[in-house]
């Protein structure tokens, strides 16, 4: 297992991250191993850190004697109770957990912000809706959530139908 | 023991029952087939579909369960059958102890409006209003001019805030009474609603009764649970910082009077509604185990599923009033799988990670674990987390660093809402009172907490995903696992 | 993931156990996966059980309505609180933990049978020793402990000098 | 604050200075940098290879990284530096608060035979014996034919055992008398022996102080610790099953004079032997906070370590002995490495998996996780388990449960042996003293548990070895992922 371990070990890397909506690169020494002393530069800026891995996903930074208690959550880490979520440009990303379509222009998705079952289908392809118009309306736990069209336009999908079960992310209608 | 429940709650029935030697008989629906309470019983049965309407509402399959096996005695927990009169009755009739009141005590005091009349003639002071369900809209419209408004309207049959409307003036009075009764349908099978004056920033504060078949009655104190949303409690403490030893006194008499009365056995709790002035008013009774028991237990060292099994086999209390010692502060925490960023919608799924919080004065009351998936089917509680200390003051600081330890990862949690309430001035100064919360929420975004330096963050995010192969070595392997186990089970086993 | 946990189930399997000194032949249905109902077989005993994984090393078996709560524990597993060692006579085994010569006549073997450190050796290769005579005294934590030969014979190995750190199971003295 | 110590107690101290807003500086030995002691604190530092001599033992290097950072007090903890007067000296000279008693009443209380001066002085009742240390064996054999044999040798700087022998005829003294001294000698760094009677069959029973500066001191109760193993406790409760009020009381009193009498400040703790007729004698006193506390804190319902952090900035202390009511019963089990099959030897290394107890009334003090890597170096202790209940077999019947929920994976334990007491009719039936366990385990092996059917066993084992290669994806990998941390660290992160 030693030698799995080792294998974990990685060449000169450059991590390109967006954290709290901004861009960052991060540079980790070549040959890096997540444990003990190592330079790293986060956009040039220099930072000396000391890291362990105490389990898979908890770690133990310290940077000039600061120490951090640090656990991965999906594509967050939290840190002293408070979660900062990331993403990750590069081959061995966590990235792909996005929905398609958010925050782009052209057409928009609603997708299930929970898993749950749909109760009611408002819109149907080729309608017409009001930004704010409610088009799904799922419920998990006897809780009900009228989900809402984020935009002025034309539904041109429908992918939900009463009584369906549905993931969070999945993508429920698609207005263009 | 037959626990016909799921969830903490039985995981706690099934840990006293060990405890006192008595063997335990657990019950699952399809999704609980890999929860903790089936792994800690001595034995366990399918009783049907994951909806609780298919399962855990299914008395007549349970109490067939109960017959095959020989059980002796269930325990209903909170929710589902715990305070279904017809389901005691039928373990009654089958001779199986239901760990509870008897059904009659449940009729008289489970309904509201029967519950007010039991309190009126127990001298109990309660709130202006209707005594009995409101015939319809005209003579709403008459008790409402009497008492005068505002006036709320509330379900006979409800809880949970389901069926309540506050009506501030009578234009608004027949459209709130059409809604309330429709969702009181809706909820509880009986449209059937009353009426009564609406407290201004009322604190609901509930006095804990435990009965004998002996006529003996003691009152274990109050919690107080005005930290609430949408009429669900989400903070509960022992005791109350506002109630005095006298008015402890009053309100604990009362509402022993109250269960006697009709005849109360085993574990009870009366609600109030206490003003500004420190009036208290009857509310209603609930006649089971509160969720909240636990702050209840830390602050008078006793415990009350011990003490339910113990009334239930006709042992007499072993305290006297006397005997009732509250000590230090206790803190709950209803952790619940939910997302504070989107209105504080379910967040059920998969739980990928679990870092719990420690050390002393902490308790968890919690069945949830690494791998285990958050069903849609049933309530998102996932823990109750409870921070004793001797002072309020040190375990609302206990608590909040008990939070800071707490991960849970791959669902919502409201954790970052309770940091939020246990560092607001008028939280800590115990100005709360039931529509503190929302006022809270409504006030605007949190305040921004202390902040780890971005460029720390962006190391750290770093060094995660280069080891990223072994995490996913790990954690989503958990999630395979059940994932996997979930398949197998419903494909029968086969690939 | 779903594959990936899904490719875990395997072919029809018979394993061979060692259970309490004991040999058991189980057999366990073709296209099990350790989940749900199966009909499995001990010695030709039918056993009928119910198993679900809760996460990995953590299961829960049904056998009519008995419900037992098992963990794994390297060559063990714990059941009820109490821990029943067993060997696994398979390719996929978990067998290799046992340390050489163990049981066996001719050559016998001193293990650590902790971690710690060599303090003493008490016997060259070439001695003549009697059972139950100590060779080897290891410390861990301050306290010692003297390993004694299994057998009268001959040492015909000494794999430990004072100051090695040991591993449990690391041969320390071989005696023929 | 500076913690000057690892594992539970350093993250006991941890987390209570995070409740009171304190930030917190931990060291860390080779040994320990992914230790959770480290994981937990604001700020860490390295301060020497794993060994204790080199690390936490090594009071100048803690003080000079106090200096660095300027922490203005240090936590010693239990053991290590906790008794050492000099350190206590060097951090007053350096104006860094220690968290205990002012050097000069270390001194005077530390030394058991000074101690016993100023016990006598106190009026304290203690065993007949030597108060000084002894010249020779001349001396010994005079002192021994005084008081009648059996008697007990014992070092005077010594604890936990070591340099103890007990003498039952003349002859045998010179031979223990050598045996003594050089043991203490290697122990402790002085072979000064002492000789007192020898109690037959005595209970170990504690009282806990706690002094302020101003003069004030309260005692909060008893302990009683007779289960032992080789001098070393292995079981704590409170209260003691055999202490009256009034005997409580006495032996508080007396303890407190003795505290009084050499200025003592802060947390310590008078042993006592008690004998059958409850006479009870003064034995020693520990100068710092107890391994056991926390059967104290669930009785009391205080917090200590809180207590020694109020009292050491100068505040009075915020209760009267009036104010101190014990509760309930509490049981403390000292889960240790090591392998009761092979004489109890320490059993050090890597933590496969973990599956830790809960519930109402459970509470652990514990500083490991699946994935750490017990360490050769330091005292084998896992966990303190401790349960508390209403009654003293509620307490028991709680810890059974709890024992029963444990699984620690990958090295042996001590929790067997805790199942064999709690079931045991003397134990329960608190007949026990400091022979006990000893007698117990002489008296053979343990009594056959409740067994599972072979053929389910073999099932399971055959279930979880088709799982393996699943199985090897994750608490290997921990093991891998710790080993290989490990191995970076050593070999400066390059492969």
């Amino acid at each position: 297992m030693g030698r799995g371990g080792a294998a974990g070990g990685v060449a000169p890397v450059t991590v390109w991250l967006e954290v709290g909506g901004k861009k960052l690169r991060v540079e980790l020494p070549s040959g890096l191993m997540s444990a003990g002393a190592m330079e790293c530069a986060v956009d040039g800026r220099a930072l000396s850190v000391d890291a362990r891995m105490l389990e898979p996903g908890v770690m133990s930074l310290l940077v000039e004697g600061r120490q951090y208690r640090c656990v991965l959550d999906g594509d967050g880490v939290v840190i002293g109770g408070r979660r900062y979520g990331f993403e990750v440009d590069d081959p061995r990303s966590l990235q792909g957990r996005r929905g398609a379509g958010a925050g782009t222009d052209g057409p928009r998705a609603v997708k299930a912000p929970m898993p749950g079952r749909v109760v009611r289908v408002l819109v149907a392809a080729g309608d017409a809706v009001e930004e704010g118009q409610g088009v799904v309306v799922i419920e998990a736990m006897k809780m009900q959530n009228e989900l809402k069209s984020p935009k002025a336009g034309l539904v041109v999908r429908v992918g939900a139908a009463v009584g369906d079960t549905v993931s969070s992310g999945d993508v429920l209608v698609v207005v263009e | 023991m037959l626990i016909a429940n799921r969830g903490e709650i039985a995981l706690r029935v099934i840990r006293a029952c060990k405890e006192m030697g008595i063997a335990t008989v657990a019950v699952y629906s399809d999704a609980d087939r890999g929860a903790l309470h089936v792994l800690h019983a001595d034995e366990a049965y399918r009783v049907g579909p994951a909806p609780a309407s298919e399962s855990y509402l299914r008395g007549d399959l349970i109490l067939e369960i109960a017959r095959r096996v020989g059980a002796d005695a269930v325990h209903p927990g909170y929710g589902f059958l715990s305070e279904n009169a017809e389901f005691a009755e039928a373990c009654a009739a089958m001779g199986v102890t239901f760990i509870g009141p008897p059904a009659s005590a449940m009729r008289v005091l489970g309904s509201k409006t029967r519950a007010r009349q039991a309190a009126d003639a127990a001298g109990m002071p309660r709130v202006p209003g209707s005594v009995t369900g409101l015939a319809d809209v005209a003579e709403a419209l008459r008790v409402a001019a009497g008492i005068g408004y505002p006036v709320m309207l509330k379900a006979a049959a409800g809880g949970g805030g389901k069926g309540m409307r506050a009506v501030t003036k009578a234009e608004e009075l027949a459209g709130a009474f059409a809604a309330a009764s429709s969702e009181a349908e809706r909820s509880f099978g009986s449209g059937e609603v009353y009426l009564e004056k609406l407290i201004e920033r009322p604190r609901h504060i509930e006095i804990q009764l435990m009965a004998d078949e002996h006529g003996h009655c003691v009152y274990l104190g109050e919690r107080e649970c005005s930290v609430q949303r949408r009429h669900q409690k989400v903070i509960e403490e022992a005791p109350s910082a506002v109630v005095s030893e006298d008015l402890r006194r009053r309100m604990g008499e009362a509402a022993v009077r109250l269960a006697l009365s009709a005849g109360y056995v085993n574990a009870g709790t009366v609600e109030f509604l206490v003003d500004a002035e420190q009036n208290f008013y009857f509310l209603e009774m609930n006649t089971r185990l509160q969720v909240e028991h636990p702050v209840t237990e830390m602050v008078t060292g006793l415990d009350l599923v011990h003490l339910q099994l113990r009334v239930a086999m006709g042992e007499p209390l072993p305290l006297t009033q006397e005997d009732v010692r509250l000590r230090g502060h206790a803190i709950e925490c209803r952790i619940y799988a939910e997302d504070p960023d989107n209105n504080f919608f379910p967040s059920p799924g998969l739980i990928t990670r679990l870092v719990r919080p420690g050390g002393p004065g902490i308790r968890e009351d919690c069945a949830v674990f690494a791998g285990w998936t958050v069903p849609l089917d049933y309530d998102p509680m996932l823990s109750k987390l409870v921070a004793f200390a001797p002072t309020r003051e040190m375990a609302i600081d206990r608590m909040l660093r008990a939070l800071d330890e707490y991960v849970i990862g791959g669902i919502k949690t409201n954790i970052g809402l309770f940091r939020r309430i246990l560092t607001d001035a008028d939280f800590r100064a115990a100005r709360i009172d039931t529509g503190y919360l929302e006022r809270m929420l409504a006030a605007g975004p949190a305040v921004v907490e202390e902040s780890v330096p971005e460029d720390v963050v962006a190391v750290v995010a770093a060094l995660f995903a280069v080891t990223a192969r072994r995490e996913t070595a790990v954690a989503p392997d958990v999630a395979a696992e059940s994932r996997w186990a979930e398949a197998g089970r419903r494909e029968g086993l086969r690939l």
